[in-house]
């Protein structure tokens, strides 16, 4: 099975779809001729013709509206927003329209949209090309969000987001693109070969959304990942001495809220790290709901270990980054509390 | 470097009259029918760039089609369209009725705008797509929709045909070429461009006719669907329903005291054709040129129509506090459906004692769906099975859905 | 002192401002001459002067960006957004400049803008005349959002809000404006005259942001509530006869978390009272906020009463609407557990 | 109902070169110097309709100021011109390689684009204020902006006076008339708006300026802007940049293949001046104009800035990707400094030697800047305190920004 980073994974999953779908096309800022900034659909536009992946004004706002008019009609878009940082001119858009096309109109339109987005933190991009927003994408009804953590997920996700007929916005954590980062950013830079999850087969394959990866086994304490913090988790675990079970997400929503309490259940503890701002973010729902299904089997309290509640700080970034010695020392308050 | 004389001052647009003036329309220019010329269709824009300025008017005050824009329609057309714009007018006088007797929590009418819907829903094919504003039932109209189901979904009844979901009037209908409705001015202006580019990818044949009001051209979604609709040369029609009013606001508040809404065009290279709304045949010309444009690989046209919205905005709302009384019964553009039977009649194709049995048929045909639907249930007496509140969010609702509906017992 | 409904209260706040600040100025949507679709603004063009309240263009991105201008410039504008639901076109503004300016210019400039919007459900306005966004902008950091409940919170708090450096999201319940709701749809319509919080002093006075109110103290069970369900909570308190504490946050962001600590240790339980829907909602942040800082206390779970995941549904407002009963029962089931 | 003869097909923009192709301008029309009419500022917008499709331009090809927008610059001042302009490319380029050796995280030059913000920085007045767009350092350096402050900026060191909080060159200078600058592009043309009506608001005189990529014109914020500007009659200018790229896009993604950006003001009723970019006193005379219609309550006008982006869109990009190598060169309207340059020298106002002293002049106080902030240190090797991050989030930090800050120890 070939190697490939998480770029060429995306890129892999873009043109099989391409390929096997005549009804998907591709748009957004850059994409076309050039490949987008992060490469991502580099060279699609050269294979499959000029109207199946090309470049877009910018205005977020009428990429999404016009993928839901697209989509409505049959069609199966795929649009790029350059940085997740700037979706949000496009947010009435997919609130307001795609995700509540398919209820409003019972059923007669739909809107079968993915909406991809490099996203998060670790690439020194200050506060607008930094930015973890899942929150709000979560908290609305309608909508999937997807945020792989490795190669393998991210082109099974890619291909599944593109053939559900809900709009999925997925979420590509940027910092992880060339390689996996553990948070420890004094470290020689990794590449994916090698690692877990860069064997990926070249056809068509999906990994189902809502369908969490359980990435290590362990007795004493679940921690909750998705995305870059996934390698975080990794690396927190292993500085701590914990014997942790870490579950990487894979999709929030839906979200596989089985396996999230089959695992707390078992461990009585949990810390859950993500990279956005903690208050309001998607953290206080895992815990919430954990709390309310675990109650019993809590021997400790919940913890989150999150970005700060400032916005992204450019010179501060590895002070604000929540990294693996934040992680270590929750796991180790969790255990000793 | 130089420093102010005077003072500057912020300017607040104003409108000509407020509840106890005089209603006045002198400050408008209304140029006689049949004066604009018409261009060819596949004229470049740059030879159109008068249009946005002019008025394309048929019909002139004695109900006479005058000149280069005249349809020559038939009279079986005119006959249709007329039928449906009344038919449009007696629905919407009795379910607004309907509002005030407590059967249902909202409802908006279309008075004084019912040609544009009933006229662009005869231009355009079964398989183009429309995507209206909320004072466009006059397009179901035109395409004998279910009479009992658009009251169905006013009721949100068990037969409602949108399960309870949606806000009374807010219709779809994809059959008929009427994409979902929402309560968001302007947010679906983007989709009509995305979906007539996604003819355009597949090779078919089919154009798309968004709208959107005059208040509402204000909005980003406005401008980035001209924008897509021009860079991508859409098969789409793109148009501004000026009926002068935005619930309380007068149309300078969205630039009118600067220039028309059809200019706006300009802005995009397309071409922009400022049409007399209440004018069922310059509608209809308008539109056939901007369809044949479309369909020939040339690209949007917007197109201004010039109306006036003769009722209150909705049922919550009250136009006699904010502009002057009888202000509709000034507008020189007078009504539609008078206008289209004045037409009708000078041609010798139509009287008043057709007319007034016209009238009465479709006022049974009123009276008979509402019948049905009050039969099934007024807003409150019936619903949909309220598992239907959780049907739908996705596809395939996930666990929360499921857990919920289990939660309320159902 | 007079009597005031919460449209009369907000009304009369605006009116003090317009009056004591030379540098204060309304607009929105209808809010010039006709006062606003609620009437909030009624009579405050006529009194004040043309381009002290006047309309503005339907575009409440526009609206908001010409706010921010003009606070940069160094006035204190108050624009209103007819409803919560119409606020998405304004979210990249909101959220990309108004929040972020003062942090990214280091105080050079910054937005002390407040942000009106009638919110929330119970009127049947179906899916977009009543939702409940709060939790997208307590993410937010640089915003701060404030919900009364009352007609005299209303005008303090406005007040407090229109006077604060930073912008602040001002949601109005807009099914309390006329008369206290609790819940109970198929009861007699109540007005506020005779309600506590009726009491509207004529003239200037602030509630301040942060300091949420103890409406009712209990033993057994916290109650948090704020907006319209403060009502319901006292509704549904009752209705289960059991001996609850309640809060009225009042505002979310900055949130008066000493009171509600105090409260939980006290009481040992906590049921977490909102209309948004539930996942994502701010209810996870409070939940999670909680059981960090009050695990040792809590004798049960800690209960989410919310609106459904599903877009407002306008036939099913009662079945969607998180009513007394509902919070009976989980009150009770709390107690229980 | 007709169908189609050909079936639709969907346009797609392309330039009309890429890489390995010859470069080319000649689908441009590029009129010569001086043949632009010059109506009175006080004119109604209906009288300038033709501007927009025209090209303001004063210098000709020898150099020589001509025609009716020639704004008679004594040679001071267009020598102080030209001394920013010389300056901005100075420290461009020199902080641009310090980013090749690691010293900072990003950079973007204004590489063709100097004269823009050299020449409307020197006609606005002090207390005016503009809302600048990433390539526009030369605003700040037309008044004299401290170089030591840009350099600590693009550090993010502990002398940086945005406190390590943002992107380098994301720079804020209220005191120099210079906004907040943020990554977004497009989401301060509002607020350009909202601050020249606050000046009229408060009886005040200052006008405000504001700046959009002519790829950004697409966002919603640019239309937002432009109607509030024209309804409320704002004392703004509103520049759009039109270097031709947007990253890697060509502006025929932005609408230029079907017109002008200067005729979108013909959409809000506001006139429209299309203007040489590279020509110092092309945008002299514009922006008078524009300036002097502000302060007379005559309200806004929208300037496109036809100009080139001579380098790559940031330390990010690289264009020989996307287009053909050597177009730069092509360019028909050249290069601003040369330009100007040229043109002192032909009024017998510079000479070769006196600019290379310039140019020497100018190298070392941008290393000596440099050094300066080298001293204080690059990035990651100086940082204001970190106590900075959780400051300035609100007036004053909330419990949680307490708290944060003590659970890291500070
Ligand atoms: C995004 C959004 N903002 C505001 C509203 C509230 N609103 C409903 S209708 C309306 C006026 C629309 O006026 P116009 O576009 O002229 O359409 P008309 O009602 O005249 O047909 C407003 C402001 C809304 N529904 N959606
Ligand atoms: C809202 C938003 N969308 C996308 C981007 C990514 N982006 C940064 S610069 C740029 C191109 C801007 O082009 P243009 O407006 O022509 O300005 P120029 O760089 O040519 O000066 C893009 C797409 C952004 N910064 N902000
Ligand atoms: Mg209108
Ligand atoms: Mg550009």
């Amino acid at each position: 099975m070939p190697t490939m980073n998480m770029i060429q994974a995306l890129n892999s999953a873009l043109d099989v779809m391409l390929t096997e779908d005549p009804d998907t096309l591709i748009f957004g800022e850059d994409v076309g001729y050039f490949g987008g900034v992060f490469r991502v659909t580099e060279g699609l536009q050269r294979k499959h013709g000029l109207t199946r992946c090309f470049d877009a004004p910018i205005s977020e706002g009428g990429i999404v509206a016009t993928a839901i008019g697209m989509g409505a009609y049959g069609l199966r878009p795929i649009v790029e927003i350059q940085f997740a940082d700037y979706i949000l001119p496009a947010y009435d858009q997919l609130v307001s329209e795609a995700a509540r096309l398919r209820y409003r109109s019972n059923g007669e339109f739909f809107a079968p949209i993915t909406v991809r987005a490099p996203y998060g933190g670790g690439i020194f991009g200050g506060q607008t090309h930094s930015q973890s927003p899942e929150a709000i994408f979560a908290h609305i009804t309608g909508l999937k969000t997807v945020i792989p953590s490795n190669p393998y997920d991210a082109k099974g996700l890619l291909i599944a987001a593109i053939e559900d007929d809900d709009p999925v916005i997925f979420l590509e954590p940027k910092r992880i693109y060339n390689g996996p980062f553990d948070g420890r950013y004094d470290q020689l830079l990794k590449v994916w070969a090698g690692e877990p999850g860069a064997e990926v087969p070249e056809g068509r394959y999906t990994v189902p959304l809502g369908k969490a990866a359980l990435v290590r086994k362990g007795a004493d304490v679940t921690v909750i990942a998705y995305g870059t913090m996934v390698h975080v988790a990794q690396a927190g675990i292993a500085e701590s001495g914990v014997d942790a079970e870490l579950i990487d997400l894979r999709s929030i929503v839906p979200l596989d809220i089985e396996t999230i309490v089959a695992s707390v259940r078992k461990t009585g503890r949990c810390v859950i790290l993500h990279e956005a701002s903690r208050f309001g973010g998607f953290g206080g729902e895992l815990s919430a709901l954990i709390q309310e299904r675990c109650f019993y089997h809590l021997k400790s309290p919940i913890e989150r270990v999150a970005g700060w509640d400032t916005p992204y700080p450019h010179a501060f970034e590895w002070d604000y980054f929540p990294g693996p010695k934040r992680l270590a020392a929750a796991l180790i308050r969790t255990l000793e509390a | 470097m130089m420093s102010n004389t005077p003072k500057l001052q912020l300017h607040i647009p104003t409108p000509p009259g407020r509840p106890g003036d005089e209603p006045t329309f002198d400050h408008l220019e209304i140029p006689p029918a049949g004066t604009v010329r018409r261009p060819d269709m596949s004229a470049p824009e740059a030879d159109l760039r008068d249009l946005p300025y002019g008025l394309i008017r048929v019909l002139d005050d004695a109900g006479r089609a005058v000149g280069p824009w005249n349809p020559n329609l038939s009279a079986d057309r005119l006959r249709a369209g007329l039928r449906a714009m009344l038919l449009t007018r007696t629905f919407d006088e009795r379910l607004f009725r309907l509002h005030r007797q407590g059967k249902t929590s909202f409802y908006m009418k279309s008075e004084g705008e019912e040609a544009i819907g009933a006229c662009q829903s005869m231009v355009l094919g079964r398989d183009d797509m429309a995507f209206p504003t909320y004072r466009m039932v006059s397009w179901l109209m035109a395409r004998d929709y279910p009479l009992v189901d658009l009251v169905n979904q006013i009721f949100s009844n068990a037969q409602d045909p949108l399960k309870g979901r949606q806000l009374p009037i807010l219709y779809s209908a994809r059959q008929y070429g009427f994409y979902s409705l929402s309560g968001n001015v302007g947010s679906r202006f983007g989709a009509a461009v995305g979906w007539a580019m996604a003819s355009a990818f597949k090779g078919d044949d089919k154009i798309a006719i968004g709208y959107i009001g005059e208040g509402t051209t204000a909005e980003g979604d406005f401008h980035e669907a001209l924008t897509f609709a021009s860079v991508y040369r859409a098969p789409v029609i793109l148009c501004v329903t000026n009926n002068q009013w935005a619930i309380s606001s007068f149309s300078g508040i969205a630039g009118a005291e600067t220039t028309t809404f059809a200019a706006k065009a300009l802005a995009y290279g397309l071409p922009g054709l400022r049409v007399d709304g209440n004018d069922f045949l310059a509608i209809w010309a308008a539109t056939e040129w901007a369809a044949e444009r479309a369909r020939s690989n040339r690209g949007a046209t917007l197109i201004e129509l010039f109306t006036y919205r003769a009722g209150g905005h909705s049922t919550s709302d009250d136009p006699s506090k904010y502009r002057p009384a009888g202000e509709a019964a000034k507008w020189p553009l007078g009504d539609p459906v008078e206008r289209l039977k004045q037409h009708l009649v000078a041609l010798g194709e139509w009287d008043e004692t057709r007319h007034q049995a016209l009238q009465a048929e479709l006022t049974e045909a009123v009276r008979a769906a509402v019948k049905e639907g009050e039969a099934v249930g007024c807003l409150g007496k019936s619903k949909p099975s309220v598992r239907e509140m959780f049907e739908g969010v996705f596809k395939e609702p996930d666990w929360r859905l499921i857990e919920q509906r289990r939660e309320l017992g159902i």
